[in-house]
Parts: C-alpha cells; sequence; structure tokens
C-alpha cells in the first residue's frame, strides 16, 4: 500500500502553491464563506463552514513554508497535523462538499476555498482516507471502463436499440468525424434516450460524430477522490481515443465534475495541452443552432425552470447555452432566484451522493433547492447534468413535490424539427 | 455713513456672552460684607484667578458701580484703586510700568490694605519730622 | 523694630521701594502663581521678616541666557526685587570678586549658612573623560556640584540645561553633558526648565521657596503653578485647533488670520510652561501669538524632537530611510525562505510514491 | 524614561524599529508565497484572466448585500481606518514627511464622526465573534489578537485628541506606541491579508478569467 499518513502529508506539501499560500495568508476567519454554503445554511451546524474543511493543509502550510509558521511550530505555539486531524477531516472535505464553488464566490479577500478543498482531497486519498465508494467507482472505471461498471457491451446494446428507434446509423470507433461522443454512467443506466436524442439532432445538422470503444465515459472519480493520478489515466483513455480516431472536437456529456475534468484539469494532470477541443454537449448544441442547424417546433407552454449544474456553471463557465437553447424551446421560461454563477448547488455532486454515510445530510440540504423550485411554482426543471437530475428526482420524490425533471438535450430533441421522415 | 469712508479704523470688539458667573461672585461678596459687619474680618478676591471674561467684569463693574473715593497709587507702576458704589467694597488694579495689568482684585474692607500707612513706616515718620524741623530752623537762621 | 527687619526695611528704603510697592510685588507674585490674596499678605510678612536667604549660583555648560533672563539687564523691573530678599554670594558673571577671591567667597558662604543655603543651577554638567569639559578654578562642574551641593538645603534647577540637559546634551552629546537630578538624588531638587525660563516663573518659584519652601512639583520636578498646562492647554490659538484651520506656511492667510501653527511644527501641545499666560517681555507677547510655532525648550531633549518646522505627528529621523534596507533584507529573508520552500518541494516530489488502482483495492494490472 | 522621552522613543526609535519589522516581515511573507509557485494553466483558455485578475482586486471590494448585516460593520471600520489614516490632518502631515507628497486633511469633526463609527463597529465585529456560532467557531487567539492591536489606535487615537486619559504627551506616546504594535503584527498575523488580500483576488479572478466564468 501506498498511501499513508506520511504520503497523506506529503501530498498537501506537494499540491500547496502561491495560490493557497496568498489564501491562507489573507483569510481573516469573518465566516462568510458559511453563508454561502448549503451545508451550513440547511443544517445551522458551523462545523460545516468551508474554510474549517482544509484546516489540516492551513497548518501544514504555516508550518513548513512560512519562517514565521516555523518559529510557532518550534515555540511549540501550533501544533503539527496528527493522522486523527486528517481522519475527522474526511467528514467536512468529502461527505459535506460537493465542491460546488459556492464559497468562493462570496469571500472577501477573494480565497477560492474549493480550489483548496480540492487540493485537501488530494492529501487525503493519498492518506487512503478517501472514502471506500469513491475507491470503488474508481477501480470500476479503469477495470471497466465505466463510473457505474457498464462495459462497452452495453452501450452497444443500447446503440444497436437506438439505430432501430431512429433509423440512424451511430459510429463506434469512426476515425476523422466532427465529434467524439462521451456518456456519464447516469446517462447510460437511466436516461439512455440521449443516444436516440442526439443521433436525430445531428443527423438533422448534418455532422459527423462517432464514440469510442477505448473511452465511452467521461465520468472521473479520480477528480472527485482528489487522486489527480488515476484522473491522469482516465483522461488519458479520451486522449488517447480522439488522437487514435483523430477527431479534432470532443464532446462531454451532460454531466458536472465530467466537463470540469475533462475540460479544465485533464491538460494540467497529464500534463500537456490537448490536440483537441472539448465542449459541454450543450455548448455543441448552442453552436448548431446558431448556426440555424439546429431546428425546432412547438413551444413548452407551461412554466419550467432550469438548475445550473455547479461545475459546468459556476465552475465551468457554461452560463449563457442552455438559456438559449431553452427559449428556442419554452415560452415560460422561469430564471430561479440565484441562477447561472450564484446557483444553489443540488446536494448530490463532488461524489457526495455515491457516501451512504452522507445519505441523511444530502436529503436535508436539498431544502434549499427545494424552496427554489416550490418559490416559482413550475411543472418541470430542466438541468444539464446527470447527477444533479438523479438527485433532484431523488429529492422531488422524498419531499412528494409534482414537479419533473428533464434533461435539456432530451428536452432539446422533444422538439426537434425533422426535415423528411427516415 | 459708508463705514469704508472711516479715517480711522475702528476695532470692532466682539462682546463675548456673559458666563454668569458674576452672580456666583455677588452671592460671594454679600457672604463676606456680613462677615465683615459682624466681626470685621477683611476678604479679597482675586479676579485673574476666576474664569471670567471681559464682558463678565464689565457686568460686575457697572452692577457695583463707582463710588466717592477713587486712588492711584505710583508703586513702579501704577495701581488703580477705587470704591465701588457699595460701601467697604474695594476694586483694585495693579499694573507695571508699561501699564501691563498684573493684578486685579476685589478687597472687601473698610480700607485696603495697601492705601493704610503701615505702623513701622510711621515709626519712621517721627525721626523723619524731627529732621525736617531741624532742617527747616537752620535753613532761616542762616 | 528688631535689627533684622529693620535691615531688610532700610535696605527696601534704599533701593527706593516703598512698602507699597513691596505689598504689589507680593500681590502679583502670589496671583501669577495662582496662590490665595491670603498668601499674598502671608508672602509679604514673612519676606520683610526673613533674615536674607544666601544664594550660590553656579554656572555650568551654560550660555547666560537664564541669568540674563532673571536679571533682565535692561531695566529693574518688579520681578528683579527678588534679588533684594537674597544676598547672592556667589555668581561668577554678576559678582566683583574674581579668581581665587571668588571661590574663597563661596567656600565662606558655604561655611557660614552651612545647610541652609540655595543652590542655583544653570547649564549642564559634563560628565565624559572625567567632566574635564568645563571647569571652575581648576575644579570640574562635577565635583564643584557634588560639594557645594552637599550643604544645599534644597537645589534650583533653571534653565533646561540644568534641568535636563538641555543643548550640550542634544545628540551626539560630546561632553556627556547631564541635568543636575542625574547626579544628585539626596537633595530637594526644583525644576525650571525653559530655554530660558520667563523670569517671572523664576521669581515667582524664588519668592515660593524662600516663603513657603518647596513648591508643588510635578513627576519632573518642576513647579505645578507655572508648568502644570501645556501651552495648547491655554492657547488663544486652540479653537483653530479644534476646527482644523491650520496655517500652512508662515506667511499665508492662514497664518494672517492667526490660525493654528500646529502644521508648522508647533510643540505646544506636549510642551509643559506658563508661556500662554504668564507670556514675555513682561506680558508683551510669546512665540505662538507673535507667529512662531512653540520649540518646546521646557521639555527634555527638546532639540532632538525631530525638527521644530515638523509636525509633533510626523516622525522623529527619517522612518522612509529604513523602509528601503529593510525591504531589501525581507527581500533577501524571502529568497531564502523561498530556497527552504524549494528544497521542502523537492523532497515531498521525490518521496511521493504513486496513487495507485491497487491502493483502490483494484486488481494488479 | 519620562512622557516626552517615551514620546521622542516613540516617533524615533520606535518608528523606526516598526517599519523595519513591517517592511521586512511583509516583504518576507509576499516572497514566500510567490516562492511556491503557480502551475501553468494548460488547457485551452476562454481569456488570459490577467486583465480579470486585476478587475477582481476591485470587484470583491464591492459589498454582497445578502450577508448585509454581517459585512456592514467591518465595511464601517475597514472604510472608516482608512479615512481617519490618510485625511487626519496630522496624519497628512506624516506621509508627508515620510512620501513627500501632501494632500488636504478633513476636517476634525469628520474624522471624529468615523472614529466613533469605527469603534462602534468593531465592537460589533468582537461581539459577534461571541454571538454567531460560525464565527465562535473559527475564532482562534490569533484573531482576538489582530482585533486588540487595531482596536487600540482607534481608541488611543480619539482619547488623544480629546485629552481624555493620560496627559496629552503620553496619551499620544501610546497612540502612536499603539500604532507601531499594529506595524509589528501585520506580518506575523492574519493583518497579513491589508497586503496579501490583492494576491488571493488576483489568483482567483485570473483563474475565473481563464475559464471565463463570472465570479
Amino acid at each position: 500500500m501506498s498511501t499513508s499518513f506520511e504520503q497523506g502529508i506529503n501530498t498537501l506539501k506537494q499540491v500547496i502553491d502561491a495560490p493557497i499560500a496568498a489564501y491562507f495568508s489573507s483569510c481573516t476567519n469573518c465566516g462568510l464563506c458559511s453563508r454561502a454554503c448549503i451545508f451550513y445554511t440547511e443544517t445551522e451546524n458551523p462545523k460545516y463552514t468551508p474554510i474549517r474543511r482544509v484546516e489540516p493543509m492551513r497548518r501544514i502550510w504555516e508550518q513548513e513554508f512560512t519562517l514565521v509558521g516555523k518559529a510557532k511550530k518550534a515555540l511549540g505555539l501550533s501544533k503539527e497535523v496528527t493522522e486523527q486531524d486528517l481522519k475527522d477531516c474526511v467528514e467536512l472535505a468529502f461527505e459535506s462538499c460537493t465542491t460546488c464553488g459556492r464559497c468562493s464566490m462570496v469571500c472577501p479577500v477573494g480565497n477560492d476555498i474549493v480550489y483548496m478543498i480540492r487540493r485537501m482531497r488530494e492529501g487525503l486519498t493519498a492518506a487512503g482516507l478517501a472514502p471506500k465508494s469513491l475507491q470503488d467507482a474508481a477501480v470500476r472505471t479503469m477495470e471497466k471502463g465505466s463510473v457505474m461498471g457498464f462495459p462497452m457491451k452495453t452501450l452497444e446494446a443500447m446503440v444497436k436499440a437506438a439505430e432501430k428507434e431512429t433509423g440512424i446509423e451511430i459510429n463506434i470507433d469512426k476515425p476523422d468525424v466532427d465529434y467524439l461522443l462521451l456518456l456519464s454512467s447516469a446517462e447510460v443506466m437511466q436516461f439512455n434516450e440521449i443516444i436516440a436524442s442526439l443521433a436525430q439532432i445531428f443527423k438533422e445538422a448534418g455532422v459527423s460524430w462517432t464514440f469510442s470503444s477505448i473511452a465511452h465515459e467521461a465520468g472521473n472519480p479520480g477528480m472527485h477522490m482528489g487522486a489527480s493520478e488515476i484522473e491522469a489515466q482516465m483522461i488519458n483513455r479520451i486522449v488517447q481515443a480522439a488522437e487514435e480516431l483523430n477527431i479534432k472536437n470532443v464532446i462531454s456529456p451532460e454531466c458536472g465534475h465530467a466537463y470540469m475534468a475533462i475540460r479544465w484539469e485533464g491538460p494540467n494532470v497529464i500534463g500537456r495541452p490537448y490536440p483537441f477541443k472539448v465542449y459541454h454537449i450543450i455548448e455543441v448544441l448552442d453552436k448548431l443552432r446558431e448556426q440555424g442547424k439546429l431546428k425546432t417546433t412547438g413551444c413548452e407552454l407551461e412554466r419550467i425552470t432550469f438548475h445550473d449544474p455547479c461545475q459546468a456553471a459556476r465552475r465551468g463557465g457554461v452560463n449563457q447555452p442552455q438559456r438559449n437553447l431553452l427559449n428556442m424551446v419554452s415560452s415560460n421560461f422561469i430564471e430561479m432566484k440565484d441562477s447561472q454563477a450564484c446557483n444553489w448547488c443540488c446536494g448530490g455532486g463532488g461524489g457526495v451522493n455515491t457516501i451512504e454515510k452522507a445519505e441523511p445530510l444530502m436529503k436535508k440540504v436539498f431544502n434549499r433547492k427545494r424552496n427554489q423550485i416550490e418559490e416559482l411554482d413550475v411543472t418541470t426543471v430542466v438541468t444539464m447534468c446527470a447527477t444533479c437530475r438523479n438527485t433532484l428526482e431523488e429529492g422531488i420524490e422524498n419531499n412528494n413535490m409534482n414537479v419533473q425533471v428533464l434533461g435539456l438535450t432530451e428536452l432539446v430533441a422533444n422538439h426537434l424539427l425533422k426535415e423528411k421522415k427516415s | 455713513m459708508n463705514p469704508s469712508k472711516l479715517a480711522i479704523e475702528i476695532p470692532l470688539e466682539i462682546a463675548e456672552p456673559t458666563t454668569g458667573m458674576v452672580q456666583a461672585v455677588l452671592r460671594e461678596l454679600l457672604e463676606h460684607v456680613e462677615l465683615l459687619i459682624k466681626s470685621g474680618q477683611q476678604h479679597v478676591i482675586d479676579l485673574t484667578s476666576l474664569p471670567l471674561n471681559d464682558s463678565d467684569k464689565r457686568e460686575l463693574k457697572n452692577l457695583l458701580g463707582k463710588g466717592e473715593v477713587s486712588i492711584t497709587l505710583s508703586t513702579l507702576g501704577d495701581s488703580k484703586i477705587f470704591e465701588t458704589g457699595i460701601n467697604g467694597i474695594w476694586w483694585i488694579k495693579h499694573f507695571n510700568p508699561n501699564e501691563q495689568l498684573l493684578a486685579e482684585l476685589i478687597e472687601i474692607t473698610t480700607i485696603p490694605e495697601i492705601i493704610k500707612s503701615h505702623p513701622d513706616d510711621i515709626e519712621q515718620a517721627a525721626f523723619e519730622l524731627k529732621k525736617l524741623i531741624e532742617n527747616n530752623e537752620s535753613g532761616e537762621e542762616v | 523694630m528688631s535689627d533684622n527687619r529693620q535691615q531688610l526695611a532700610g535696605e527696601l528704603q534704599r533701593h527706593g521701594i516703598s512698602r507699597r510697592t513691596f505689598l504689589k510685588f507680593c500681590t502679583s507674585m502670589a496671583s501669577a502663581m495662582a496662590l490665595t490674596p491670603a498668601a499674598a499678605a502671608e508672602m509679604a510678612e514673612k519676606l520683610v521678616k526673613i533674615k536674607r536667604q544666601s544664594v550660590i549660583w553656579l554656572s555650568f555648560q551654560e550660555c547666560t541666557g537664564c541669568t540674563e533672563s532673571i536679571t533682565r539687564a535692561d531695566k529693574p523691573s518688579l520681578e528683579s526685587l527678588i534679588f533684594d530678599f537674597i544676598s547672592l554670594d556667589y555668581h561668577h558673571t554678576l559678582q566683583a570678586a574674581s579668581g581665587d577671591a571668588a571661590e574663597l567667597a563661596r567656600e565662606q558662604a558655604m561655611h557660614d549658612n552651612a545647610g541652609k543655603y540655595i543652590l542655583v543651577v544653570d547649564g549642564s554638567i559634563p560628565l565624559k573623560d572625567g567632566g574635564v569639559y568645563s571647569t571652575i578654578a581648576g575644579m570640574t562642574n562635577l565635583d564643584m556640584l557634588k560639594q557645594v551641593a552637599k550643604g544645599a538645603a534644597a537645589i534650583v534647577a533653571i534653565g533646561s540645561c540644568a534641568a535636563f540637559g538641555g543643548l550640550p546634551k542634544a545628540s551626539p552629546n560630546p561632553t556627556g553633558a547631564v541635568s543636575v537630578s542625574d547626579i544628585i538624588h539626596d537633595k530637594p531638587i526644583i525644576n525650571i526648565p525653559g530655554c530660558p525660563p520667563i523670569p517671572v516663573v523664576m521669581t515667582g518659584v524664588l519668592a515660593h521657596v524662600l516663603t513657603f519652601g518647596i513648591p508643588e512639583l510635578d513627576d519632573m520636578g518642576r513647579p505645578k503653578a507655572f508648568y502644570g498646562d501645556t501651552i495648547h492647554d491655554r492657547c488663544y490659538r486652540r479653537p483653530f485647533y479644534d476646527r482644523g484651520e491650520f496655517a500652512k506656511s508662515f506667511d499665508d492667510d492662514g497664518a494672517r488670520k492667526g490660525w493654528c501653527l500646529y502644521e508648522l511644527g508647533c510643540k505646544g501641545p506636549t510642551t509643559h510652561n506658563a508661556c500662554a499666560t504668564v507670556k514675555w517681555n513682561n506680558g508683551t507677547s510669546f512665540p505662538i501669538q507673535s507667529g512662531h510655532g512653540c520649540l518646546g525648550c521646557s521639555e527634555p531633549d527638546f532639540w532632538d524632537a525631530g525638527g521644530f518646522y515638523k509636525a509633533i505627528s510626523t516622525g522623529i529621523g527619517k522612518p522612509g530611510q529604513w523602509a528601503t534596507g529593510a525591504l531589501a533584507a525581507g527581500a533577501a529573508a524571502g529568497l531564502a525562505s523561498a530556497y527552504l520552500n524549494k528544497v521542502t518541494k523537492s523532497k515531498a516530489e521525490k518521496d511521493h510514491q504513486e496513487v495507485t488502482l491497487e491502493d483502490m483495492g483494484g486488481k494488479h494490472e | 524614561m519620562n512622557e516626552i522621552e517615551l514620546l521622542n522613543w516613540a516617533r524615533g526609535p520606535g518608528l523606526a524599529y516598526a517599519t523595519i519589522i513591517m517592511v521586512f516581515g511583509l516583504t518576507l511573507r509576499v516572497f514566500e508565497i510567490l516562492s511556491l509557485g503557480r502551475a501553468e494553466e494548460l488547457a485551452e483558455v476562454r481569456g488570459s484572466g490577467v486583465s480579470d485578475g486585476w478587475k477582481m482586486i476591485f470587484k470583491r471590494s464591492l459589498p454582497e448585500p445578502r450577508h448585509w448585516k454581517l459585512i456592514t460593520a467591518s465595511y464601517i471600520f475597514h472604510v472608516g481606518l482608512l479615512v481617519i489614516i490618510f485625511f487626519f490632518i496630522p496624519h497628512t502631515q506624516f506621509f508627508r514627511d515620510v512620501f513627500g507628497v501632501f494632500w488636504s486633511g478633513w476636517p476634525n469633526y469628520v474624522i471624529d464622526f468615523f472614529t466613533v463609527l469605527s469603534i462602534a463597529a468593531m465592537m460589533y465585529t468582537l461581539v459577534s465573534r461571541f454571538v454567531d456560532p460560525t464565527r465562535r467557531i473559527l475564532s482562534k487567539m490569533s484573531d482576538y489578537f489582530a482585533w486588540v492591536v487595531t482596536f487600540l489606535p482607534l481608541v488611543t487615537g480619539y482619547m488623544a485628541f480629546h485629552r481624555l486619559g493620560m496627559d496629552y504627551t503620553t496619551m499620544l506616546a501610546v497612540h502612536i506606541l499603539s500604532v507601531e504594535l499594529l506595524m509589528i503584527s501585520l506580518p506575523i498575523s492574519k493583518l497579513t491579508h491589508a497586503i496579501t488580500f490583492t494576491m488571493a483576488r488576483y489568483y482567483t479572478g485570473s483563474s475565473n478569467g481563464r475559464r471565463g466564468i463570472q465570479s
């Protein structure tokens, strides 16, 4: 076993960089970040204050990288990080944090707290303390190629079904096409109608695309855990697939953290820029809409709202495309009170939904999202992330709200204007 | 008349408002006048040590008024003493050779100490009178 | 009349000073010192009766400014009357005798009035190199002070030099000048600082010493009657300070309007003296009234208090010059610490063991 | 050491030592931060992030209306400190002496107003460190230390100007010494944020700018 307490501390020493040093130098313990965090606002429990999640790393930074800190340690004024400290930190860094990044939006001195929590997770994983559920997911992802463990065969079966349904030929491992499409496990498991939807949309738009047997899913538990080496292995598979098929554009599916992993963290963890571009599926659809290649008919009349997935919208920067598409297919689209970059998290992301122990907490914090939805008295909530969709559906069920949840691609596909019947 | 045409520039003195201290001083004067009557005990009030501004002093002077006696001592600079309108209350001002006010007092007495001739000086008087007489007589004979 | 009083009364007569003038002197002195009017009469009574007090005036490292100030060489005045009550047995500027005769007079006075004479000192006392920088008749000031102080009833240190070290003590203080109270610890010392002190303050204090003994002193040995308040407390320009109206230069319209001189370096707020009330040159004016800021001359080390024309709120010396040095040192230390951090980082890099799937419970590749 | 010697020490050597320690300490801290380096962004960026970094330094100062109760007090005393330090006339004299740059100060009653407001605001923030659950769990000794060294100059300055407490010379000396204590504590406590907040905001603003996200 190469993970150990020493390795944990050692990894923390590696990940601490200038921004983190600046952040710890500037934090004044003002407590404002707690107001932005659903795990505090919905539980009123101050232990969930975001900056507390990285306290062990702060001590290592102070004791290892500042003369003042070294002096304080020598004088016994600041105690060393113990194994128990790291163990206690797991609850704060994993079980009660979806890395949604809302705390970084409000910090008065401009600390990117979620950036630090992401690094803290690296240390905890290196110390072998990452939640078992995430570790298993990582093993499944690497060994079977899918976070939920769906082998390529499952996808091939679904592709055949979609071909039969739409009469459109769906390629697998076809080189020199416009797009390489990746899916997320949740889509494969629960919302596999997305394959047919996309096939029709791309056909209408005259766009060529393919799946890849080397990398058919974009989910990245390595990123959730904070094991950048494993995250790199998952990213490398996708890069290899794209390079072998010589594809210039890779589509990240309707999934929050997948976009964050492949679009933003990927190149940095594998250590080189991609030879291709990465788009979120919604960015692609919006581009097609712009180019007039995506036409829809009809309009949803009843009241619709949109839930912005944190990793894609707030931390990923995809905010406007989904609105353009929604306005195309709905005349009664109502924004939530806090939307786009300020949206509240559904509570399930960042690996929290995989941790049994975090179940009750996840249910409780859903209240924030429930209030947001009930305020608008809408019939449908649309989103563009499978994990969000799962969590929303669970939450709606638990609170028996009569609201349905839809994926944006699916919604667009329902209104697709088909030129001619196949 | 247009003020600017005035031949000389009249320094305007902005009268400061009175502080009401005068009432306190008057009561102190009353108390000591009664003492003077009862036991002949004299008293002196040092005005410079009281927080009186010029308006207060003017008001006090107007209230007490001017009496019949006003004396000027030439003692290395003048000292102006006058009895106020109220008998037994004397206003004393000491100046130094270049008219700088050194001290300003009110004395409650039959007659201020400084005016009286001191017994020691009077003892000297007999001695000097004899000398005067002798000089006078010898002058005549010569 | 006892010969003693006669002797003094006759003395007054001889100076053409009548009793009434003498009474007026006591009254004005009492008023200046904020004593009760009754004290004036008492003072008069005592002054008349006392046998003339022997005073030995030792002048060490001084500029004779204080003597000038007290004797008011220009014309006799009420203040100089004090000299009629003391027998100045030794003052090497004023006395007629010189050389051995002068020293003999001093020893004689010390012998005759052992334990009863008042020692007045002006000028600071050099200590460096054994005090050779200022000697009288071959005797260093230090030794003379110690010798004369032994038999003194009380010591009056006149002027900032004697009281606090004054100009000679200004840095670099080549002669190692110190004040009287730095040397003598077993005698009551009254400090009358100022450069020079105000005449009436000196005579007032001497009169008080002769009649009522040592006046009430503050923690720096200064009579509270004159040094209780700061110039600022009694300054007539105070309303301008409170309203924040300051003259920016000595001839701008603010200065002409008589605004506060804070920005031009006035040290009034931190200087204890009676200039603002008693004023100078017989009550004519005082520095601020004539448009110049107070120098703080009655406070210790006023020569080194950061420039007469810099406000009190400024630093003494150039704090700016330290900043550049500190910046360079900080950068150097920063680079050293950066190097240490690099070492820590590379060691962590080296010790790093890759997190593998096996660690996650996966099968070996 | 009598009161005028205390004042002269505070204005002279005290100020020199405090300046040295502050400048030395802060430079050291900045170097220590920069020494840890920042990974180069390899992903295809939507913007250089440099301009967004600089913008964030000022943008994040705009008040967040939602939590006005918690931030109003600290806004008041931060603005208050700024106004008092740079616009109280004696202070402008100090800066003119040190930097040779002169700007006219504001009337005393304005400064008084800000001082009283700042003192009240700071007291509120201290109370909220005990009352507010989040702030209570976060607060460590260093926070109270930083509070005290920031609060003392405000109170002693007010007392000195209004001739309260000890006599003016001592009070002014105490005020200047309390400022020097503040200067010395800058590099060794969370007060470093007075300098490093610019770096923190720049880093966050720049990484957000690269990803083209609103911040």
